[in-house]
């Protein structure tokens, strides 16, 4: 196979990390090529540096057997080359349609020329399968919807090699496979994909080659028939990986949350709840599996005290809620990790000792005179307990939160939220970009704290995650719960069914 | 590290200061001044008798209460950029108690009228703060709005209600506040000052309240998510913003001015922001940088007596040393720079410019 | 702001001849010094320039060194002041009785200076308040208003709340009325001394909903912005003050000045300063000490008016003219 | 009183509600293209100092009110890169450089008159601007004047308004332009040049807010001092947030205050007994009731006031 892309001795030095050490990669034309590593691997930096975003220290990189210098995102999809970054590039103020023209310059013209534009698009979009709704803004469009978006931006734009930084992390399996298919489609016309994800089954159904970094070194490239999952994990991160069994339990008699007939904007498909009933007894674990986008947010939201419900009832501990506000539930012992940990979990500008300590700040064991007085060393030393008994990488407990990896950045999340024994904890995607090492920190601690009488409320967009962890799973779709099922040996053709809001 | 890390923090002020003061120099030797002769002024007016030390001082209270007014919004995340209303707001009140209430011990007509100050001013600040929760609406654009507001009605009350004599002004005062150490004018309100900086010192970073304060400041999302009452705080930040302005209108009337007049008050508002993003939003810094502001305009005004200088030089370089002093400062915390000077230490980058900028600011609150 | 040591070199020269053959009796190596401070500016065309152009003239007299400082803030007119006490000057003007707290503050501090507080009620030990009579100003601005106004209509401009302002207003309008009983008077205040722009709004308005066609104003700068607004209109006219404008400068809108020569007050204090004698009094400013005169006339104004007014400044001088 | 509201009065009312708004809209526009690139400028009255004394010295020297005006648009440039090359380059604080601008520009530009006129007391003037009447339509009687009878200026303030609309919401430029101001690393991504952009925006601030003030001095007053701009530069800012950020808006909102300060003069000359001061409030009390009447949630540009830095996570 020709290489279309080489990329030699790549070195990106931060300051003093070097996220990237002489790395070698590359892809060849119709090849779909998976990177895989840890959080903090290199792997996003590496294909920024192609993208243009930035400047690599060292190194040459080569384009269909020319060197090329990158010196911009500009030249990058002059040379065909096209990404959909990890965080995702929309501009939440614009629609659809404004969103994938955005810095084009095909034709000189002046004006927008929507109606032609429109077209084109939709003539692409047509020929990937890539349905989107092009006139809605950006926000009301559902996170599969951006990403299928973000696809479409870089196709409009004549992408010869398309970079997909951890594209399945936000969706489902249905999403996946669809994904997939768009993918086998642009590798029919030729056309390369870069392929990031921290999802073993993915990269082996996915990938002609895979190539492991790890500490921002190459580790091996791989042809997909001599790689298994186990051994690509423990490449990936340098040793054995044990992997954890669960066991599943009964559901206890005694509950720590019901839902009555909950109703939230229950006209809204997306972001609604209608006439939803749950109970989460002591000591199980609930998945909640469904498309994301169907309610799944305001459930997180409702049992949390973000939002109330505007009508039916919710007890806590057999207590009927009579004020809905986050810290009415903190008080009944609730705990939350949320779905956008830096928006919502995390204040990082603050500290890690700072973040660990959000919510006790009123204890006596860092505080005088429930909070009139915070005894800086105790919350110091309180942290470093943390820090050990969580495992969480930072150089400091002085250090913002905001530098941090995400898998740490969750780990100070778990570790604020379940070090206090909480009754009840709603996990919104608990292990939404992290490696394989991570992953399985979060989910053997929460299984620990499940373990020590915690009902849990997980919701997941991760099918796997759901079906591993749950004792019962409970499915959503437009709002409503459509079924509920066992979670040891779930029936999974009929979960995927109601996923898709089919019901016998 | 944390060391090389004071020092600089330090010593980029200073460098600023210099190069201010180089710049001036080279100005005034343009328009055929002498600038060793020119800042020979400025240090002996600064510095030079014991009333020059003493007028710095005056010079800095009214700063000092706007510059902590300043700090302890942005902190919460909310610009209020109102403190010049709130202090004249303080001023009016007092004045009024102070020329119309008799028969109370001079010591006790003064905390009664400081205390109605504060209280005025915090409610002048609640009212951008309402808008904002309420209404959604801008908390700069209120708070300039409501600054025309009082400036405008302190203006009715001193030429119209409340005038006394020839010129459009208020009575005196007679209660004042104690004079300090025979240094001229120099009277408790720094000493009030002083102690209300370390009171917000502590309050910020030693309480749970502050501390809620600045989360809700630095992300009033995740705050709300971890139970912070965020509407509950901001308001609460308004407030105490204001009167803490307010407290300063009042201290100044007490303890410099005695009456309202045309000009009462003016540019303390926009000063104390300036100064509060320069101490770095911390109270301690406020103080210090207030107080050179003073050291720099009470040096000033005999710099500009003594050679005839156009007073516009003083002001020249007092935004020089605010364009430095801030550049310098974004500038040693450019990561490459950062690098330079810091070395192999850091092993994960600590970025801490954004500090500066709660993110709250923009965003309409309750949107979440 | 800003400020300049003494007159240009022609005038200091000058000066300091006259100074040597006046000051030989006293201390013969002495040159006395004035400062003045000022919160609007000198070059405003109004106020401030008339207040600088006396001082200037009375030192021209007198021999002594002047300075000044202008665009001063409220809060820094006693620092101010006592910086050019420190610096050993002899006399301080302050042009108007805004300066009054920081003036009596620093004399108290400062014995041996000696100040003049222009439009003030002041007297020690060391300040003489210096006091054009408001009332004759207003007379003699309303009696030619009221004689030139076709439309019987005339306006008036304030800066501030002033009572002199206030007085001269009121003066303007009884006078005006006296000469003609079918007369209007409109007016604003613009709440600024420099606010040009305030002004022309202020013109504007008073011209196009009252139709006024002679104004008077007490405003600085922002009077300079209502005789804009008069130029660009036939027939429309206004009087200036304290200066005699026609005298240094051409317009077709001004036509003629209530002038008080505050030199001539000033003149006096410099005199005291140097014999010692300063202190404990007012000086006023009146048609009949000369220190209130009439202004250059433009030849818009016809003779039989200018006849008819001159009788009347005589009468206000006299105080016959409204008992 | 009642017969005062007839038509000529009504149609110098708006006259002078379009003299009053033209500066406060040209130098709001300024700030709207500055605001959509992520920089919040609030250095505007420093910006117009400067260009107003630029325009007046220039005016004054050459007798081209033309020149006046372009060179103090320069004037404006030069002083906002100032805050350009610290806000954009730098990163620092946007906030503290249009507070440091608010004092630098307005020292300065006393600073150079009092260097060039030298110690003068005597007021100077300079060539206004003439009226350029648009034939035929100048003579449509009341909406004539009120509308077609102003210096060139103006007019082309008032085209700004639907130029800056096309601009933003037609063009392509426009759109990349907004999606800097919106979430600066996505524009970056997508090829577009941020920091080109950014000072481009200072430029076109700079070039407008100088324009605004020396607008005042070539157009509307002919004489130069020390706090002509009084405050113009903050009513601009709040006229951007006012008007939502979009050109329509700020149109509004511009003549909103000119209406009411043209109103409020009015009122005072017709009442000459009512304290000014009340009446002098009427444009910011108005402005607080209209606001909190209609309420705005929105927030303007996400990245607003927000440094933006390559290669920064
Ligand atoms: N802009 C930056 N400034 C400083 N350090 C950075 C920056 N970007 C990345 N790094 C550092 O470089 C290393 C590699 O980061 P990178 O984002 O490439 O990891 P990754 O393999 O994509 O991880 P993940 O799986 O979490 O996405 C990390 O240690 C990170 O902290
Ligand atoms: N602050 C305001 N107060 C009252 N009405 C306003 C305000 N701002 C805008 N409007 C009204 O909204 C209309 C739309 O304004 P404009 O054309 O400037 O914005 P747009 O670009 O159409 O809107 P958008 O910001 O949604 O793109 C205007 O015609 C005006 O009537
Ligand atoms: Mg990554
Ligand atoms: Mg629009």
């Amino acid at each position: 196979m020709e290489a279309f892309l080489k990329m030699e001795n790549i070195t990106k030095k931060f300051g003093e990390v070097s996220a990237n050490k002489n790395i070698n990669f590359s892809v060849a034309a119709g090849e779909v090529h998976t990177l895989l590593g840890e959080n903090g691997a290199g792997k996003s930096t590496l294909m920024n540096i192609l993208m243009g975003l930035y400047q690599p220290t060292a190194g040459q990189i080569y384009l269909r057997g020319e060197p090329v210098r990158i010196d911009s995102p500009s030249k990058a999809v002059k040379l065909g080359l096209g990404m959909v970054h990890q965080h995702f590039m929309l501009v939440e103020a614009m629609t659809v349609f404004e969103n994938i023209i955005l810095g084009v310059s095909k034709d000189h013209a002046v004006f927008i020329k929507k109606d032609r534009m429109k077209k084109e698009i939709l003539a692409l979009a047509a020929r990937y399968s890539l349905d989107v709704e092009i006139d809605k803004p950006i926000t009301e469009i559902s996170v599969g919807a951006q990403q299928r978006v973000e696809i479409l931006k870089a196709l409009y734009r004549g992408a010869e090699l398309l970079i997909l930084d951890e594209p399945t992390a936000a969706l489902t399996d249905l999403e996946v496979e669809g994904l997939f298919r768009i993918i086998r489609k642009l590798k029919k016309e030729n056309k390369s994909v870069v392929f990031i994800s921290h999802k073993m089954r993915e990269v082996l159904e996915i990938s002609d080659r895979i190539t492991i970094l790890r500490t921002g070194e190459t580790v091996k490239t791989l042809k997909k028939e001599e790689a298994d999952a186990d051994g690509l994990a423990n490449l990936m991160i340098g040793k054995e990986l044990v992997l954890s069994d669960y066991k599943k339990v009964a559901s206890s008699k005694e509950k720590v949350v019901s839902l009555n007939g909950v109703c939230y904007q229950k006209s809204s498909k997306h972001s609604g709840l209608n006439d939803v009933s749950l109970e989460v007894g002591k000591g199980e674990i609930v998945g909640i599996a469904g498309v994301d986008g169907n309610g799944q947010s305001q459930l997180a939201q409702l049992l949390t005290g973000v939002i109330g419900p505007e009508s039916g009832e919710v007890f806590v501990k057999a207590e009927r809620i009579s004020k809905y506000a986050p810290e009415a539930f903190i008080m009944k012992n609730v705990a939350h990790i949320p779905e956008d940990r830096n928006k919502m979990g995390l204040i990082g500008n603050m500290t890690v000792t700072e973040n660990l300590m959000l919510k006790r700040l009123k204890s006596d064991e860092i505080s005088y005179g429930k909070g009139a007085f915070l005894r800086r060393r105790a919350m110091k030393q309180s942290a470093e307990k943390l820090k050990d008994k969580y495992d969480i990488r930072c150089a400091s407990t002085e250090q913002e939160t905001r530098n941090l990896s995400g898998g740490n950045q969750q780990k100070i999340i778990l570790a604020r939220e379940l070090e206090e024994n909480p009754d009840l904890l709603v996990a919104v995607h608990p292990t939404r970009g992290l490696d394989i090492g991570a992953t399985q920190y979060v989910h053997d601690a929460m299984i620990a704290s499940r373990d020590k009488g915690c009902g849990v409320v997980l919701i997941s967009a991760d099918f796997d995650e759901v079906l591993k962890l749950s004792d019962r799973i409970a499915v959503m779709f437009e709002g409503r719960i459509v079924g509920i099922y066992p979670g040891e040996n779930p029936p999974i053709r009929d979960i995927s069914l109601a996923m898709a809001g089919k019901v016998e | 590290m944390k060391l090389r890390n004071q020092i600089i923090k330090i010593i980029v002020p200073i460098l600023a200061i210099l190069l201010s003061f180089l710049i001036g120099g080279i100005l005034i030797a343009a328009i055929g001044g002498n600038p060793k002769e020119a800042f020979l002024y400025l240090l002996k007016g600064a510095f030079g008798s014991k009333a020059n030390v003493g007028e710095s001082f005056v010079k800095a209270t009214p700063l000092i209460f706007t510059g902590l007014a300043a700090t302890f919004a942005y902190r919460c995340g909310v610009f209020n950029l109102g403190a010049e209303g709130q202090f004249v707001m303080g001023a009016v009140v007092s004045v009024y108690i102070g020329t119309t209430v008799t028969g109370l011990p001079d010591a006790l007509l003064i905390t009664v009228s400081l205390i109605c100050g504060a209280i005025t001013g915090g409610l002048w600040g609640f009212i951008p703060g309402i808008l904002k929760i309420w209404r959604g609406l801008n908390e700069m654009i209120v708070s300039i709005m409501l600054n025309y507001v009082a400036i405008l009605f302190m203006g009715y009350l001193y030429s119209g209600p409340l005038r006394e004599g020839s010129v459009p002004q208020t009575a005196a005062v007679t209660a004042k506040l104690m004079r300090l150490f025979g240094l001229s004018r120099m009277h408790i309100g720094i000493v009030i000052a002083v102690v209300l900086a370390g009171i917000i010192y502590y309050f910020m970073f030693y309480t749970d309240g502050g501390f809620k304060l600045r989360a809700v400041g630095l992300n009033s999302t995740a705050a709300a998510f971890n139970g912070f009452p965020v509407n509950r705080l901001m308001i609460l930040s308004f407030v105490i913003s204001g009167a803490i302005a307010g407290l300063g209108g009042s201290v100044e009337l007490h303890g410099t001015q005695y009456r309202l007049m045309s000009g009462f008050g003016q540019g303390y508002g926009f000063d104390g922001v300036a100064i509060a993003l320069i101490g770095q939003l911390n109270p301690i810094g406020t103080v210090l940088v207030a107080y050179l502001f003073a050291v720099l305009r009470t040096g000033a005004t005999t710099m500009q007596v003594g050679t005839g200088m156009p007073t516009s030089v003083i002001d020249i370089i007092q935004a020089l040393v605010i364009v430095f002093a801030v550049a310098g400062s974004a500038f040693v915390n450019l990561p490459k720079v950062r690098q330079f000077i810091v070395g192999a230490s850091f092993p994960e980058n600590p970025l801490k410019r954004k500090k500066n900028t709660p993110d709250a600011i923009e965003k309409g609150v309750g949107e979440s | 702001g800003s400020s300049q040591t003494s007159a240009t070199a022609a005038s200091q020269a000058e000066g300091t001849t006259q100074a040597a053959t006046q000051a030989e009796t006293q201390a013969p190596d002495k040159t006395y010094k004035v400062a003045m401070i000022l919160d609007s500016s000198i070059a405003d065309g109004g106020w401030g320039a008339a207040c600088y152009n006396a001082m200037v003239a009375a030192a021209a007299e007198t021999g002594f060194e002047t300075q000044y400082t202008d665009g001063l803030a409220t809060a820094d007119f006693a620092s101010s002041i006592r910086s050019y006490c420190d610096l050993g000057f002899d006399l301080i003007f302050a042009p108007g009785n805004q300066y009054s707290d920081a003036v009596k503050e620093v004399a108290a501090d400062y014995p041996d200076v000696d100040f003049a507080l222009l439009n003030g009620v002041v007297e020690t030990e060391n300040i003489t308040s210096l006091l054009p009579d408001a009332e004759q100003i207003g007379y003699m601005a309303g009696a030619l208003a009221g004689l030139m106004s076709k439309t019987n209509s005339i306006g008036f401009i304030g800066g501030l709340e002033l009572d002199t302002t206030k007085m001269k207003l009121a003066k303007y309008e009884e006078a005006a009325k006296a000469v003609n009983p079918d007369i209007t008077v409109y007016s604003a205040y613009a709440g600024s001394f420099s606010d040009t722009a305030k002004g022309m709004e202020i013109a504007e308005s008073m011209i196009s909903l009252n139709d006024v066609d002679v104004m008077f104003g007490d405003a600085s700068a922002v009077d300079s912005g209502a005789r804009e607004v008069l130029a660009n209109y036939e027939d429309k006219y206004d009087i200036g003050q304290p200066g005699d404008l026609l005298a240094t400068q051409e317009s077709t809108v001004i036509i003629g000045s209530v002038v008080t020569d505050n030199a001539r007050m000033l003149k006096i204090c410099m005199e005291e300063v140097m014999s010692g004698e300063f202190g404990n009094k007012t000086i006023y400013g009146n048609l009949e000490n000369g220190s209130l005169s009439v202004g250059t006339f433009s030849d818009a104004v016809p003779e039989d008016i200018k006849a008819q007014y001159l009788e009347i400044v005589e009468q206000i001088k006299e105080g016959t003219f409204i008992q | 009183m009642t017969t005062i509201w007839n038509a000529t009065f009504i149609s110098e009312l708006l006259l002078s509600m379009i003299r009053m708004a033209t500066p406060i809209l040209i130098v709001a526009i300024a700030e709207l293209y500055s605001e959509k690139a992520g920089l919040v400028n609030i250095g505007l009255d420093g910006i117009m100092a400067f260009g107003s004394l630029v325009g007046f010295l220039v005016s004054y020297i050459t007798g081209n009110p033309y020149l006046g005006l372009f060179a103090g648009a320069f004037g404006g440039i030069a002083i906002n890169m100032v805050y350009a090359v610290c806000t954009i380059q730098l990163g620092a604080e946007q906030i503290v450089y249009g507070m440091a601008i608010n004092i630098f520009a307005p020292a300065i530009a006393s600073f150079i008159y009092k260097i060039y006129f030298g110690i003068s007391s005597s007021l100077i003037s300079a060539q206004l601007m003439k009226p350029l009447p648009i034939p035929v339509l100048s003579h449509i009687p009341y909406v004539g004047d009120v509308l077609f009878n102003h210096t060139p200026i103006v007019y082309l303030a008032y085209l700004l308004v639907p130029l800056t609309y096309v601009f933003f919401n037609k063009t392509r430029a426009g759109l990349n332009y907004t999606a800097v101001g919106e979430y600066p690393k996505a524009a970056e991504s997508l090829g577009i040049n941020v920091i080109r952009t950014k000072y481009i925006a200072s430029i076109i601030c700079g070039f407008l807010a100088g324009l605004g003030g020396a607008y005042l001095t070539t157009c509307y007053i002919s004489t130069y001092s020390d706090g002509v701009v009084s405050g113009r530069g903050f009513i601009a800012l709040s006229a951007v947030i006012f008007g939502r950020w979009a050109p329509g808006g700020v149109l509004l909102a511009a003549l909103l205050f000119g209406f009411t300060d043209a109103l409020q003069l009015r009122l005072q000359v017709l009442n000459s007994g009512m304290p000014y001061q009340l009446l002098a409030m009427i444009p910011y009390l108005c402005t607080l009731f209209v606001l909190a009447f209609f309420g705005i949630k929105k927030a303007g540009p996400k990245a607003n006031g927000k440094p933006y830095f390559k290669e920064e996570r």
